[in-house]
């Protein structure tokens, strides 16, 4: 390759991809850092008990490090040329075919390699004293380096091979990990369920890349946005809604968002970094990434934009009736993904704001989850929010923290979650105002659970037993909690203002598009606030003003219907699970009895016709000598004819 | 008489007298070897048949053949087969019942079908005008030149193939009835001791000697007028051809019984 | 290259060795053991050696040749060679060995009637035919070592197997020996059509490969040599005989039988089927997809519904020698690489699960799933090795089979992109059948079963680690292998008339416009 | 008369011979049939000699005649031995061609 290609994806950004050099050279160190030492821990064994946690989050650390190094070293670039690409080796040479393992830097992989190594390591400090007393913290830690090796692999990539490869590295390492106290069997089974559905996303992810070499002959960035413009429609509808169905198993959408919820069983901190921050939102960045080949269907964006809306209703219904803190945690997380995937489903006007989005939704969402975590460390695992209840006093940085978060995610400005979200519903409103009035909608939910969530935990009369003594927890776990609490509070604000953050990704996914509206944008932005508000004063009213029950009441049909996620299980269970089972039973039946049984029958008769066969044998010399008379009846017979 | 003469040329009248004479002795003859139940029966049939073929060979020409026939066939063959009876026992008689399944009804039907297609076959085939060995033997100097000529110039090899067959015939027959003696020989003096130790000492009774019968297979009368059984030999008890008396009113039956096992 | 018979070498060597380990008095029993890894290392050295000294690029089809005359009347000779494909199956068997007789190591010890000795000498008798059926460039030869194969492996299960051993032993024989028969059959056809087209009747593969046969011949011939090779591979449906030999063989002969054995039958088709009878397997391409696709499908469904370990690793393997033959039939560079590649790839995989399966059955002395639980907790180590195992299995990216299961999904769909779609499904099976295993064996509270039950010890971990480091290194750095392999797979699919896959858009044109403009 | 006749009272007594092997179970009358079923060939070969006017059939006729003289001395000594251990000359008493 040229030292410097000039690539221009259709109607999205124009960069020029460069051969990295000097400190850019070291992208791969980014990756192998952490994988150093999943390798050293996962390896060593026991050995390394003693220090191996304390490396992990160090290697995180450095990576975290180099990643703001490089990231300084972009701002120094003109905007065009802030792509550079790192080629290790050719992977699967095969005729013209290639696979090479190598990685793009780009704006919009340095802001995921900024917030996987920034929260990644946080949470490393955090398990530090979360994960403090765990027999096996080791492996923990082992795997969360893994992880983060996993998902900066899928974000430095530079062709889908190389994505699906880090796609399937984030899998496996979130199996592991909510199944890290599989000794609980409910835990293990959704363990499974989350890598099973992620697979059948996966099922997307494969096909996408069969048809992309069929198509284009490579999985390279380049070489398929290059030549996206001239494929035929129909592959790049089917590239997109391919794609789409991976985004939907790895982000928990809809259809496939059955296991988000199960997968709370894993530690807290996998669930804030996991769960929350990064991992699930890699079907939001697979599809900015693949912004050349949306941007050619607007099938497949419309596809985008309604797996987004549904999901977000869907996930902020569930939010409000659910009573495990963390449960409903991961409710919203699906419904602020289903944000993300509306926003890049709406094409350049959305991209960047889906990205932003998923910044500050990294930061606050995460904080979110560690504050639960404290909160569950002082409350000897509790998860059930009826059982809290006036833990302000008892966990004021906890609190504050949470506070912070929780003000971010229903977007009272100028926290950050206010920027990016109006950004997003404002978008969706000039697309088409019904998406506009479902995203607006959402956002009032969103309020409602969330201030449900806020009044249940730190609020109201204190539900818990004499016996419990809820206490702050260590430094090594508020030390985090602050440092995200701030990024949720600024981050919005420090990105959205002035159009930073849109500016940064233009490169990558072409410039934003003005939008006009018939009311100035303030005023929406008015309704949209006012909305949460209205959420947030419901919540209010049930929740504090109201004592609430120890014991969940039956509540409404909707509420149970909630509660059970919609019956997404019993959908599942009764759509594919029993049928599979019945199929696979029914299988092994005809497995055993058809086919084995036609080799057995056929061999019980060779048997049953030679022990048959055998009774001639009577031993008789007169039969024997019979025989023979009929031989020669035989062949005197066929002489006398033939021959007469 | 000359008419059919002429029109069958071959052969003579006395020929043909002689033909339908002796042929039907052959097949009853035949017939009665299948049907006697007692073997000795079958082999005295059987030496007519073969009486009756060895003269039918010697009307066809075959002079040295008939003479071979009569002196190895009924004489020393036909012997021997006397000789095995004797050994086997000579009385038996045997049981006509078949044991196995459509044995004999197959068997008929089967050698009916090889006859029929057999005769079929010959009536059907054309011979030639049936000129006899006479030139034959007289292109060799006679019958018997003529034969010796052929088995000891054109048949030699087979001729001596046959003789290594009779040699192995010989000694396999000596192999087959030689009996290995497991256990020395036993001598008087050991002979006369065993006796001595047995339960009995003297020698056994000698057979019944009676009006009707006075043979070694007829058991003496004890005084109370009961078979003694060790009166006759152990062979003829196995064989179960031992001869009540008709004093006992137990009659022969005794005997076809014992084949009967 | 000079003229030493390396190959002779490499495949008298073990033989030699068996004999020596056979004729070795009772008592010892340790010597015979040293002596079979001995030999098993010794030929992994020469393999070494063989690999360092191919030249991939070279013009010929076969390297390290040896040619004598045998039977010259029937035009067969002692004829053997090496192209890529055989030697990176060679590799991959020969890598196997020593970590099969070092896992197997007690295998025979409890045997009442039968000594180790016997048990060794029948592993490496087994390896010499294997190496003899890669190597053979004579029809005749090749046969003769795919029909003497089945011997050791019939003692091997029948002798040392447990369970229902006579059945599956003869089960086994009896399939492979109909596969077998109809085999000779076209073979001796395919020497009468050679006499008719050559003039002399030959067996020699490079007079064969390419000759021209009337098409209808071609298809009788290509049923009897397919039929025997679907048997061996296994296909549905004539895959019946694998669970049940699976099961009662020992995890060493398993291992050599499904992850080596029955590669022949995957690697005949690239080297004989294909070669001799392009336009047959042209048309019959549609049909050998269909039959794969659902060896895929139901494999995987059939395993997830067993409950004996063995069992579901041998119905996973019907499930990827599906892949394997669709790879093959796909007639694409891409599909026929791939399939090699994961032919190396499972064989390290079923190689794992069996060797882990086989310490775990070792210790609870059961196969069935039910009579575990929570392994995790007391043998965390183990469990650790089973998942790994597991994810080899399924065909996760960094591992060895990812990389055969991509290119073979990729180069079947530019052919037939209806059956890659269906064969993709296969994915998700594959990961339920591995991780419903996994989960009733190792995760969990641990069971009464397992209390007690001892981590891997220091010989088990000397024997997986191979498995480990090649695994990794197969699916990180494939390279190599495709290096060797591809002017092979150039080679077997010149003989075909298909059409040559294009993209649709070359994205290579594509980004050269772009840069012009 | 025609030779012919021979050859049909041939016909006739080896048909009777074979009735009789199949029939009868005594060894020794079965070896009598055999014999039966020899002769009857003989006079078929004998017949034969006169109807084509060479001497060739009545060698083979002899050379039948010899191979039956030996084969019945072997098959006697046969009988005589199983008779010895059996105590029967019945062919179908010893099946010994049965396991």
């Amino acid at each position: 390759m040229s030292a410097a290609t000039a690539v221009r994806w259709s109607e999205g950004g124009s960069q020029v991809i460069s051969e990295a050099s000097g400190m850019f050279g070291l992208t791969w160190l980014l990756i192998a850092l952490p994988l150093f030492g999943a390798i050293v821990l996962l390896v060593g064994g026991r050995r390394t008990n003693s220090f191996g946690p304390v490396l992990a989050t160090l290697l995180v650390g450095f990576s975290f490090v180099l990643g703001l190094v490089l990231f300084f070293q972009m701002l120094g670039q003109p905007g065009e040329e802030r792509a550079f690409n790192q080629s290790l080796f050719e992977w699967a040479p095969i005729g013209d075919f290639s696979v090479d393992v190598g990685f793009q830097l780009d704006p919009l992989s340095m802001a995921f390699v900024l917030l996987v190594t920034f929260v990644g390591g946080l949470v490393h400090i955090y398990s530090l004293g979360y994960m403090a007393d765990d027999p096996d913290k080791r492996r923990f830690f082992a795997y969360l380096n893994l992880f983060v090796a996993s998902m900066l692999l899928l974000v430095l990539a530079s062709s889908y091979v190389l994505v699906y490869v880090g796609w399937e590295g984030v899998g496996l390492v979130s199996y592991l990990l909510i199944g890290f106290w599989n000794a609980k069997p409910a835990y293990a089974t959704a363990a499974k369920k989350a890598f099973v559905m992620n697979r059948v996303g996966d099922i997307g992810m494969s096909l996408a890349i069969m048809l992309m070499v069929t198509t284009f002959g490579t999985t390279a960035f380049s070489g398929v946005f290059a030549g996206a413009p001239e494929a035929s429609s129909g592959a790049l509808l089917a590239l997109g809604l391919l794609l789409l169905l991976a985004a939907t198993g790895k982000s928990a959408q809809l259809p496939l968002q059955a296991w988000l919820g199960d997968a709370m069983a894993g530690p807290t901190p996998v669930s804030a970094l996991i769960h929350a921050a990064t991992m699930v939102t890699a079907g939001v960045y697979l599809i900015v990434r693949s912004n050349p080949i949306y941007n050619l269907s607007d099938g497949a964006q419309l596809a985008v934009v309604l797996v987004g809306v549904l999901t977000l209703l869907f996930g902020a219904f569930v939010g409000t009736a659910k009573d495990d803190i963390k449960k409903a945690l991961a409710a919203s997380t699906m419904s602020q993904i289903g944000y993300m995937i509306l926003a890049a489903g709406l094409g350049p006007a959305g991209y960047a704001f889906a990205i932003v989005h998923l910044l500050t939704h990294g930061f606050f969402k995460a904080g979110l989850f560690l504050g639960a975590g404290s909160v569950m460390h002082g409350m000897d695992d509790e998860v059930d929010m009826r059982r809290y209840g006036a833990l302000r006093k008892a966990m004021p940085i906890t609190f504050i923290t949470f506070g912070a978060g929780y003000l971010a995610i229903i977007g009272i400005p100028p926290f950050s979650g206010f920027f990016s979200k109006d950004k997003i519903i404002e978008a969706a409103l000039a697309d088409n105002i019904w998406v506009g009035i479902a995203a607006i909608l959402g956002a009032g939910i969103t309020a409602f659970y969330m201030s449900r969530v806020m009044f249940l935990t730190f609020f109201g009369q204190k539900r818990w037993a004499d016996e419990t003594h809820p206490h702050e927890s260590p430094r090594s776990m508020t030390v985090p909690m602050i440092l995200l609490a701030i990024g949720s509070v600024v981050l919005g604000a420090v990105l959205v203002i002035g159009g930073r953050f849109v500016s940064w990704l233009e490169p990558v996914v072409g410039p934003e598009e003005e939008h006009d509206f018939a009311i100035p944008v303030l005023a929406i932005t008015a309704i949209i606030v006012a909305v949460s508000l209205v959420g947030v004063a419901l919540a209010y009213v049930m929740y504090l003003r109201r004592p609430v029950l120890v014991e969940a009441p039956t509540g409404s049909v909707l509420t149970r219907a909630a509660r059970q996620d919609f019956f997404q299980d019993a959908f599942n269970e009764s759509l594919f699970m029993r049928p599979g089972q019945y199929l696979t039973r029914f299988l092994v039946f005809f497995d055993n009895r058809v086919i084995d049984g036609f080799v057995n029958g056929s061999a019980a008769a060779i048997g049953g016709g030679s022990a048959r066969l055998r009774r001639w044998q009577t031993g008789f010399v007169r039969s024997y000598a019979l025989s023979m008379l009929a031989g020669a009846v035989l062949v005197v017979g066929v002489l006398v004819l033939v021959r007469l | 008489m000359i008419e059919l003469l002429s029109a069958a040329p071959p052969t003579s009248t006395g020929e043909a007298l002689a033909f339908w004479v002796l042929a039907p002795v052959a097949v009853v003859a035949a017939v009665m070897i299948l049907v006697s139940r007692k073997a000795v029966h079958s082999a005295l049939w059987m030496a007519t048949t073969m009486i009756v073929l060895a003269v039918l060979f010697i009307m066809q020409g075959g002079i040295f053949l008939g003479v071979v026939q009569v002196v190895v066939y009924t004489g020393a063959v036909m012997m021997l087969f006397l000789f095995v009876l004797m050994l086997v026992g000579v009385d038996a008689s045997d049981s006509f019942v078949e044991t196995l399944r459509a044995q004999r009804v197959a068997a008929i039907l089967l050698a009916l079908g090889v006859g029929g297609m057999l005769i079929a076959a010959i009536s059907r085939a054309t011979f030639p005008d049936a000129p006899g060995v006479g030139a034959a033997n007289d292109a060799a100097g006679g019958h018997v030149e003529a034969i010796a000529e052929a088995i000891f110039t054109r048949y030699v090899f087979t001729f001596e193939a046959v003789s290594v067959v009779l040699i192995t015939a010989a000694v396999g027959a000596m192999a087959l009835t030689h009996r290995e003696r497991l256990t020395p020989r036993k001598l008087q003096a050991e002979l006369s001791v065993e006796r001595m130790r047995s339960e009995h000492p003297t020698p056994y009774p000698s057979p019944g000697v009676y009006a009707q019968h006075n043979a070694v297979d007829t058991p003496a009368l004890l005084p109370d007028g009961t078979a003694s059984d060790a009166s006759v030999p152990d062979e003829l008890r196995r064989q179960g051809t031992v001869r009540h008396t008709e004093l006992e009113g137990i009659g022969e039956s005794d005997a076809d019984e014992g084949d009967q096992r | 290259m000079n003229d030493f018979p390396v190959l002779t070498t490499l495949g008298v060597l073990p033989f030699i060795g068996a004999l020596i380990v056979a004729a070795l008095p009772r008592g010892r029993e340790l010597l015979a053991k040293q002596i079979a890894l001995i030999v098993s290392l010794a030929m992994l050295v020469l393999t070494v050696a063989i690999a360092f000294a191919f030249e991939p690029d070279a013009a010929e089809p076969f390297q390290f040749v040896e040619k004598t005359p045998w039977i010259e009347q029937f035009g067969i000779s002692y004829a053997v060679g090496v192209d890529g494909i055989a030697l990176a199956l060679i590799a991959m068997a020969v890598s196997l060995a020593p970590v099969v007789i070092l896992s197997g190591w007690n295998d025979a010890d409890d045997n009442e009637r039968h000594r180790p000795q016997t048990y060794f000498a029948l592993i490496l008798a087994l390896l010499g035919c294997i190496v003899y059926v890669f190597v053979a460039t004579d029809l005749f030869l090749f046969y003769i070592a795919f029909e003497v194969m089945l011997f050791p492996v019939y003692f091997l299960i029948g002798m040392f197997g447990r369970g229902q051993r006579t059945y599956a032993a003869v089960k086994f024989l009896l399939y492979s020996l109909l596969g077998g028969l109809l085999l000779l059959a076209a073979l001796i056809g395919l020497y009468v059509v050679s006499a008719q087209q050559l003039g002399t009747g030959t067996f020699d593969w490079t007079l064969l490969a390419g000759m021209p046969i009337d098409p209808d011949t071609q298809k009788i011939l290509f049923a009897g040599f397919f039929f025997a090779f679907a048997v061996k591979a296994p296909m549905v449906p004539l895959h019946t005989w694998l669970p049940d030999a699976a099961t009662s063989a020992t995890p060493a002969t398993s291992t050599l039988l499904v992850g080596v054995l029955d590669k022949v039958a995957t690697f005949a088709m690239l080297r004989l089927v294909i070669p001799i009878f392009p336009d047959a397997s042209e048309w019959a391409a549609p049909f050998v997809v269909t039959l794969a696709v659902i060896s895929i499908i139901y494999g995987a469904l059939v395993a997830i519904g067993q409950t004996d370990m063995y069992r579901l690793i041998a119905y996973t393997s019907v499930s990827h020698f599906g892949f394997i033959i669709l790879g093959i039939f796909a007639f694409t560079e891409i599909g026929g690489s791939g399939s090699v590649v994961y032919m190396v790839a499972h064989g390290l995989s079923t190689a794992a699960l069996f060797i882990v399966a086989g310490y775990l059955v070792k210790r609870r002395g059961s196969s069935l799933m039910p009579s575990f639980g929570g392994v995790q907790r007391v043998a965390p180590v183990l469990a650790g090795f089973f998942l790994f195992a597991g994810l080899s299995s399924l065909a996760m990216p960094g591992f060895a089979s990812f990389v055969g299961e991509l290119t073979v999904l990729i180069g079947s769909y530019q052919r037939w992109p209806v059956a890659a779609a269906i064969a993709v499904i296969g994915i998700v099976l594959s990961s339920l059948y591995v991780l419903i295993m996994y989960q009733r064996v190792a995760t969990g509270p641990a069971t009464e079963n397992v209390k007690g039950m001892r981590d891997v010890f220091p010989r088990e971990l000397v024997a997986f680690a191979p498995i480990i480091a090649l695994t990794i290194a197969v699916g990180v750095f494939p390279r190599p292998i495709f290096d060797v392999i591809n002017p092979a797979i150039e080679r077997t699919y010149s003989f075909l008339n298909v059409d040559p896959v294009e993209p649709d858009v070359p994205a290579s044109d594509a980004i050269e416009r772009e840069v012009t403009d | 008369m025609n030779p012919e006749n021979y050859l049909y009272l041939a016909t006739i007594l080896f048909v009777i011979g074979a009735v009789g092997v199949l029939v009868r179970r005594n060894a020794i009358v079965v070896f009598m049939c055999i014999e039966l079923m020899l002769n009857a060939s003989n006079l078929a070969f004998v017949s034969f000699a006169r109807l084509n006017g060479n001497i060739d059939g009545q060698v083979v006729a002899f050379f039948v005649m010899v191979v039956a003289a030996a084969e019945v001395v072997i098959g006697l000594a046969i009988i005589v031995t199983i008779f010895r251990t059996r105590r029967s000359a019945s062919v179908d008493d010893p099946n010994l061609l049965k396991l």
